[in-house]
């Protein structure tokens, strides 16, 4: 009988980071010989997630992978898949509420705690004043991070900027925030192509390279070559290939032999910079990364 | 007719931006009296009756209604009043079904409390006989007006206004799309709803139907009234050289017999 | 005088009509067109989609989403048959949510009076997105189009004063536990007759016996009385008349008398409504809510409504239409997941099936109506 | 006339769904002459000008251009064999400025190769002096036409198709709302048009008006050709009754004096 | 003949129209009620921003975005007047920047090459969309929406299979290097003057002698030359009367004459071809392009043009109108990041400053033009 694995995330297969999570499932599920499929809601929705879990239970898969960052929303759909006996595996967020809703086990890291050490590596580096740019407002995930880097810069400031998707826009608004209150030091990016690029060249239009350093989470191969130039600082990468490798693998071998590893697994948050950002490049061209 | 009239208008001005469409006019209908409007094109015909009808608030002047000045704040008050209309471009919804349209404003109730809704059986045969009395032979009172004929839903229009017209009914040009057989109905309707009692303001630009019901004559030209007359006191002809303006129209219409 | 007239044959026929057979006449209806629609949504899945999709459970799933987007969508109808729009339906999805939830768990309101706070908040909105639309003489879009952005903000401002500091606010469901009113907003109904036929094997179970379907979402039952109602109202009633008057053509209406601006705020009121209600089921469904709740439900909504037939220009369009519509796009959505179609490609499958059920929809209706 | 009819139709079919709006029509227009077709209101006159113009597709029957059996794809192709159209719902956009629709489809240009663009004062000149033919003084012809009268409209209309005619020219109830001067100049103008060579199809409900330019007279009845009258063979009265469609007129119009 | 109709005074006036002021008259202009709201955002933003906001360099970087956002709303304008829409606008740009990045990197075809297809794509894609608007009959909101989601999937696939696996495809400025074409879609106009100025101080410098600004950003030239040429279009040219002809009332035009489904169809290209051009801009000047190009631009296209006074009803509006209402958003968008208001307020704000600026356009609009 064919194994099928079923993933939901509140990833969009579109966005830079759920893309390399979802290839790391395809590559999975060939490896494993296994039948899998990534699903997820139009935008950050959870009344919809909750929605296609239970779609997903329905059809009574072999195993199942969800990102859970709202433990509360998702809880009965993922209560209820557990109830119709199926393995379930949570990646990338939700691993305080995993034990407690029959989860097998957690791969990855909540956004908060990625933050806080991001944060504390921005403290480190000896900034004081930083620009948390989050490219999609409201959605809890991202929101997490920001939340994560102003716990950890303890004492120094943190500001939310919210843009779009839009490059230009971005990188304007950027411009915008670094002009009007030049006491601004840092840039974290909550992407690497969607803010991290535009921030870096936002810096160089102004001609602060030397003042405000640019760091972001996940990866993009521009903004690696960034790092790799000296341009940026450093990107935190979470894994995200191994978010969505790990789990199906995990639920392949437990179906097939019934096996599982006995505790969560933690895939990030991992800095690449300078020194490292070359290995690194090909790899993110290519979505693994 | 020495009673106060229904309506009446006294030095009515009536601006759009820079546009003056009515610069002084005045007039007045009483019971039981058909008033003619006549008028050139673009004399203020449509904009005085609409200000009469609640749609434009006038810019100046006096208006009475039963010898009271007053203020309509929208059509809706001019039909509680008791002051029906055929507008010139009819006030008609193509989309929807003629029934629809003939009761729009005004629909026949049913049930009681929160429950009433619409008497649709009672809607559609109103309409029907309606039509039927005005000449029409409508194929189905659920069909969209917007696929009527011309004159078929200048019909409806004037078939609506006569059935809700309370004191006053006012036509603006009713007949200009008609043909010869609903045109004698709507001048025999409109000679019925006068011996009833009613007041009416006859629009048009025909003078032999202004002739054939009218007690009475106004006249307007570029926004003034050029007087008003009695059926008696002035021969058709001459009220013809009137309506058109002033303009001399022996020369042209003789060129054509004279048949105009 | 009658006889005048007379020319009808003996039967009565007018020989203007053609006759038609008793069929064409029965389906001479527009929304026959969203009827065909979703027949041909359904036969596509039923031939590519995994068969649990069509189980009961498949059904009720489909069913839940199906039915919030039908709730919004029969206001959004509604309204735009009354020629008017409400962009800020999505955000007010939000921002009902959060007063909803605040109410519940900051000010530790009772939850009878916190949906009544949650309505009341639907009725100023309403409100004032229509003052403001009347007033102006501004095309609704882009009025409520600054409310999407201003109730957007709003909502995030609140979720963050309201939770210290985070965007969603959690624990609804521990406050609202044991409430019989929390039965009509949230779960399930018909509980106890799927129980029975779970325990009489009449229909699927989990290994420990419960039923695999507990009940219908209750969100179905509201959007199934909310389609007849709105269906009486907009076809039998006066206001129903007046909908079609205002948005066929306000100066006409108005001119016959329609208080146009009274029926266009309430239907403004009826659409923050409508939002309000679907919040208040997710909010106590989920537990919880969060700032970027009905993010573009207001598109989903026109777009059922459109694909129900309704005219963005508005004063034609029905609920009927509009219920079907939300069927369509609602099977559309989760159906694609019930297929093997890889994830990257949904959105080409998700436009390519709202096209062909909409290009399908209007040939069927062109069809029966005789439109040409 | 002997010549072959500039238009000519047979047994002209139309069907809008399952309404039969033409069910076998006949006439035939020639150059020089004015054709007036009459009917009661829903007889089908403005559906079967409106196939003529190119609008509606023909059901059934045959429709010859100079002696041609044609196809137009749209009013543009009628338009290119010289067929110039007033519609009774005028054709004209409200939001457009009277100079913009006078020449909407047929723009004057200046310039050369793609740098070409409308010459907007002759455009303005010719709208101007246009409308001062037909009687109205317009105020400027940049104003939209959605502020115009009625009639005003209308006239805007009839100067547009007499400007572009070229073989044909067809025109629905031209004069229904039209001021006593304005309608002796479109019917002067119909006369114009004619003594230079065009055919011209006229649509009216007023026996006076047609009598006054009409050389013959066409019917219709129910989507029905009743029958074609030369003037010289048909009084004024019969051919009112056959516009009628036949029903007794005698004694509605006795009541009214006789006037209609 | 001429005397019987002259009742003018002997100055040649018409007793029937009030006479009014040159000023009145010179600013009758519909128009100026953007320009209005225009100063009414510089005004707020002069008083609540930091006044780098206000310098040369603030306001090249309100100029990019602004210019962008710009070239789309004219195109979508045209469109509007046109009486259609085109919701697969940004999705349109992430298209087009994919075929257009693709033939860079992936078909090594020369810059100018690529530039030819990227614009053929622009064609064959508003030429589809218009067919099944004008074959169908539907409404082109939901036409271009089905569109709106093909193209984004079709951009997604595209680019996996692209880039091998990822969302981003990159490398384009290797390989545009040092071509004199690719001046004309990326980069800085102007520079010779820019660092002529910074020689004699006419300019802000960088400590390094060079000019702080370097140039306009080449989307503003191509912004206002279309705005120019927009505007010629839709007043002066046979074309520009058929655009408002086919809007407003597509029955009465084609009766006149108008060959509607050609305008239509030109327009439609015409705004692909915009989403191209923007395409081009921002992957030349990014030198990437992803999944996300060119997100909800269409919304933002359309806006602009609304605040400019375009009527979504069709047949009215001006390119010079979505010319200030892309100025008003994109200051607007940009703007705020130059105050001190909390960010958390942002959308709050926007929503505001939108609704303020069309309700003050329109109180000025009504006012000049004497509109009740
Ligand atoms: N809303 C408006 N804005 C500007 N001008 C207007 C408006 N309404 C009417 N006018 C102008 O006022 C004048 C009078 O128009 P009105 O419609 O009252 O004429 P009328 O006497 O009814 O003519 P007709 O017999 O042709 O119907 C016209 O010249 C018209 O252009
Ligand atoms: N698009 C349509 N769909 C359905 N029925 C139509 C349509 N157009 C016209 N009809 C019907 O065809 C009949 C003939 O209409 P038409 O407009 O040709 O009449 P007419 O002779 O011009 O009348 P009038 O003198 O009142 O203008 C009418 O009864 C009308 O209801
Ligand atoms: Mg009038
Ligand atoms: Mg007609």
């Amino acid at each position: 009988k064919d194994i099928n694995i079923i993933a939901v995330t509140h990833g969009q297969a579109s966005d830079p980071f759920w893309s390399i999570v979802k290839n790391g499932i395809t590559q999975a599920g060939k490896d494993q010989g296994v039948h899998v499929e990534y699903r997820a809601p139009e935008t950050f929705d959870m009344v919809a997630m909750g929605q296609l879990i239970d779609a997903a239970t329905n059809q009574q898969p072999d195993g199942l992978v969800i990102s859970d960052p709202d433990p509360d929303a998702l809880g009965p759909a993922i209560k209820k898949a557990v109830a119709a006996g199926i393995p379930v595996i949570s990646m990338n967020s939700g691993i305080g509420a995993a034990s407690k809703l029959g989860i097998l086990l957690h791969v990855g890291q909540d956004e908060l705690p990625a933050g806080r050490i991001v944060g504390a590596r921005m403290k480190d580096m000896g900034l004081k004043n930083v620009l948390c740019v989050n490219q999609e407002v409201g959605n809890a995930a991202l929101d997490q991070r920001c939340q994560g880097v102003k716990e950890g810069l303890a004492g120094g400031k943190v500001t939310v900027l919210p843009t779009s998707a839009d490059p230009t826009e971005t990188q304007s608004k950027i411009r915008a925030a670094l002009s009007s209150d030049p006491s601004i030091d840092g840039v974290i990016g909550l992407s690497a192509p969607l803010v991290g690029e535009p921030a870096v060249a936002a810096v160089e239009a102004l001609g602060a390279q030397s003042k405000v350093k640019v760091g972001s989470f996940d990866l993009s191969s521009a903004f690696l070559k960034d790092v790799a130039d000296g341009k940026a600082a450093f990107a935190v990468d979470q894994q995200p290939y191994l978010q969505g490798y790990l789990p199906v693998t995990f639920l392949a071998q437990h179906a097939k032999n019934g096996t599982m590893p006995a505790g969560n697994v933690a895939t990030g948050p991992s800095f690449v910079t300078k020194d490292n950002a070359g290995q690194v490049i090909d790899m993110s061209a290519k979505g693994i990364r | 007719m020495a009673e106060t009239p229904i309506i009446e208008v006294r030095d009515l001005v009536k601006h759009f931006g820079s546009v003056i469409a009515l610069n002084g006019v005045s007039l007045k209908v009483s019971s039981g009296e058909v008033l003619c409007l006549l008028g050139d094109n673009g004399a203020g015909k449509s904009t005085l009756i609409k200000t009469l009808a609640g749609v434009h608030k006038r810019s100046a002047g006096d208006f009475l209604v039963d010898g009271r000045s007053i203020d309509f704040e929208s059509p809706r008050d001019a039909l509680d009043a008791g002051i029906a209309t055929v507008y010139q471009d009819l006030a008609m919804i193509p989309l929807m079904s003629i029934t629809r349209n003939f009761f729009m404003g005004r629909e026949p109730l049913k049930g009681f409390g929160p429950f009433r809704y619409m008497d649709m059986k009672r809607a559609d045969t109103v309409t029907r006989e309606e039509m039927h009395k005005i000449g029409i032979d409508i194929r189905d009172p659920q069909q969209a007006v917007g696929t009527l004929s011309g004159g078929e839903r200048q019909c409806v229009a004037i078939a609506r206004a006569v059935y809700f017209g309370a004191k006053v009914l006012i036509l603006d040009e009713p007949t200009s799309a008609l043909g010869v057989a609903q045109t004698s109905m709507v001048l025999k309707y409109i000679d019925l709803v006068r011996s009833k009692g009613l007041g009416v303001v006859f629009i048009t630009h025909n003078v032999r139907h202004a002739f054939a019901v009218g007690n009475r004559f106004t006249v307007l030209n570029r926004g003034r009234t050029l007087g008003t007359h009695a059926k008696g006191e002035i021969a058709m002809d001459a009220l013809q050289n009137l309506m058109a303006g002033g303009k001399e129209l022996q020369e042209l219409s003789g060129e054509l017999g004279g048949t105009i | 005088m009658s006889t005048i007239y007379d020319v009808k044959d003996k039967l009565g026929r007018d020989e203007r009509v053609k006759t038609s057979s008793l069929l064409t006449t029965l389906i001479r209806k527009p929304e026959l067109g969203a009827v065909a629609g979703l027949v041909l949504v359904i036969v596509f899945f039923l031939v590519f989609a995994s068969p649990t999709m069509f189980t009961l459970a498949g059904i009720m799933n489909i069913m839940a989403p199906a039915s919030q987007l039908g709730i919004l969508a029969i206001g959004a109808a509604l309204l735009m048959i009354g020629g008017e729009f409400d962009l800020s339906l999505g955000s007010m999805i939000a921002f009902a949510g959060l007063v909803f939830a605040a109410a519940l768990v900051v000010w530790h309101m009772p939850l009878a009076a916190a949906i009544l706070i949650a309505f009341l908040v639907a009725l100023v909105v309403g409100t004032v997105n229509a003052q403001i639309v009347i007033r102006t003489g501004l095309p609704s879009f882009i009025v409520t189009l600054a409310f999407l952005f201003i109730l957007r903000g709003l909502t995030l401002v609140g979720l963050k004063w309201a939770s210290g500091g985070a965007t969603q606010l959690r624990g609804i469901k521990d406050v609202v536990e044991g409430s019989t009113l929390a039965g009509f907003f949230s779960g399930n109904a018909l509980e106890g007759l799927f129980a029975w036929m779970a325990a009489h094997d009449m229909i699927d179970k989990f290994p420990n016996g419960l039923p695999k379907v507990s009940g219908v979402p209750v969100e179905a039952v509201w959007f199934v009385l909310f389609a007849l109602f709105a269906t009486w109202l907009l076809l039998r009633t006066k206001f129903g008349n007046w909908i079609f008057a205002s948005g066929g053509d306000a100066r006409a209406a108005r001119n016959s008398g329609v208080p146009v601006n009274r029926v266009k705020t309430t239907l403004f009121v009826v659409t923050a409504a409508c939002a309000t209600l679907v919040a208040i089921i997710t909010v106590l469904d989920a537990g919880s809510t969060d700032a970027r709740r009905g993010f573009q439900k207001e598109f989903e909504a026109i777009i059922a409504a459109v694909i129900g037939g309704c005219l963005l220009t508005g004063g034609y369009g029905s609920a009927i239409g509009a219920f079907f519509g939300s069927l369509i796009f609602g099977m559309v959505l989760i159906g694609l997941t019930y297929t093997t179609i890889d994830q990257d490609w949904y959105l080409v499958f998700l436009g390519t099936m709202l096209l062909v059920a909409v290009v399908f929809n209007n040939v069927v209706r062109k069809r029966v109506t005789g439109e040409r």
